[in-house]
């Protein structure tokens, strides 16, 4: 069953995009499966455990489960300092 | 944890640590050089993405507060265009030893770099611009080439 | 290596240090405790032998930057009465990168500790006071009472 | 032969002494036998280790030989920071 899932995209992720946000529907179980469903949008070859995810502002695992409404935020590998 | 948009002060912040029970105290701050990987660095764009950001690193000092026995620990990143020579990131701890506060201080940045949600892109003198690759990816040594900021 | 009879000021002696190639700053500070091996401490009194404490320092801040590819290190350390609070000893380090900065910030206040000709007196709080054991002696276990200020 | 030495205490050694100099002259080899011959005034039982000793304001070791005319600083534990 479709999930209505709004994504955000941050520096590298956002550029490629060419957009920070955007709402989709799509038959997704996981944060990882957002990922995948949508690297034609961040256009990222680093693996998986590079990057970070985020759900309602929850740094959380990739495979925690996605629900519909969830707010995705996508993040590049993460170079504070 | 503070995410800033103006400058660092690292004395001011220091002297909200003070303590009459502190023996030690130490700090980092993380400068924007002027050359990364072999080019040379015009200046320094940080992107943060605050809500995340900030939860993260109050979670990184708690964590330091469990870990080692300080007294205080606190970290200010900035956000936005920085200078050469600009402070970028700021650690402070104090301690009664200075054991711990070493420590703790080491781990707190450690953590920040590599956990928090925060990305820069160098722009270069020669013109071009490129986002800097995470330091714990660079480490271990995958095909992006190692960039680290300090 | 310098002495001071005056307050230490560390945003200054920070800005001495300002490197553009410098990505990272660690500094540690020793603070006047108000408190020593259970006993309350009211202020403190450093004496230093001058001549041998700059070159014994300098030794060390020379031998700092032979180990570490380090930038900058100073170190500055008071003499006289402190109160609780005060800043007793100061070392600033700047790298390229953090790593050897925070190792050799860490080497010399080590050094600086057990090498240089300086003795502190503890008053205390009841009224009497005495001289402050080494550390190095201390930490090897030997019958007079472990005391360590920072 | 008795050398001419001249002796500076430092902190509990000076205070033990109840002076901050004075001159001696006495049948010493090295820096250990300046240190041994002064007990009564630097009252140390410490382990000659824990002290340390300058001639003529040039850290040394215990074993270094005194020369007429030298200046040994007696050094008792030191505690900086």
């Amino acid at each position: 069953m479709n999930k209505q899932i709004t994504v955000k995209y941050f520096a590298g992720f956002r550029e490629h995009a060419g957009l920070d946000k955007e709402t989709l529907s799509a038959d997704v179980e996981t944060a990882a499966d957002v990922f995948a469903s949508l690297k034609h949008r961040h256009g990222s070859a680093e693996p998986l455990g590079h990057c970070k995810v985020a759900i309602n502002d929850e740094m959380v695992d990739w495979d925690t489960k996605v629900n519909d409404g969830d707010t995705v935020l996508l993040f590049p590998p993460v170079a504070g300092g | 944890m503070w995410i800033a948009s103006d400058r660092i002060e690292p004395d001011q912040l220091r002297d909200e640590l003070l303590d009459p029970a502190a023996g030690a105290y130490v700090s980092f701050e993380g400068w924007i050089r002027n050359h990364n990987d072999g080019e040379d660095v015009l200046r320094l764009e940080y992107e943060v993405y605050t809500p995340v950001a900030l939860a993260e690193g109050d979670k990184v000092l708690e964590e330091a507060k469990a870990q080692f026995p300080v007294l205080h620990a606190e970290c200010v990143h900035r956000e936005g265009l920085l200078e050469i020579g600009e402070c970028a990131v700021w650690v402070g701890v104090t301690a009664a030893h200075r054991d711990e506060a070493f420590a703790a201080c080491r781990f707190i940045i450690d953590q920040v770099k590599v956990r928090l949600p925060i990305w820069k892109k160098e722009h270069y003198v020669k013109g071009h611009s490129g986002w800097v690759n995470c330091e714990r990816c660079a480490v271990h040594g995958h095909e992006h080439p190692v960039r680290e900021a300090s």
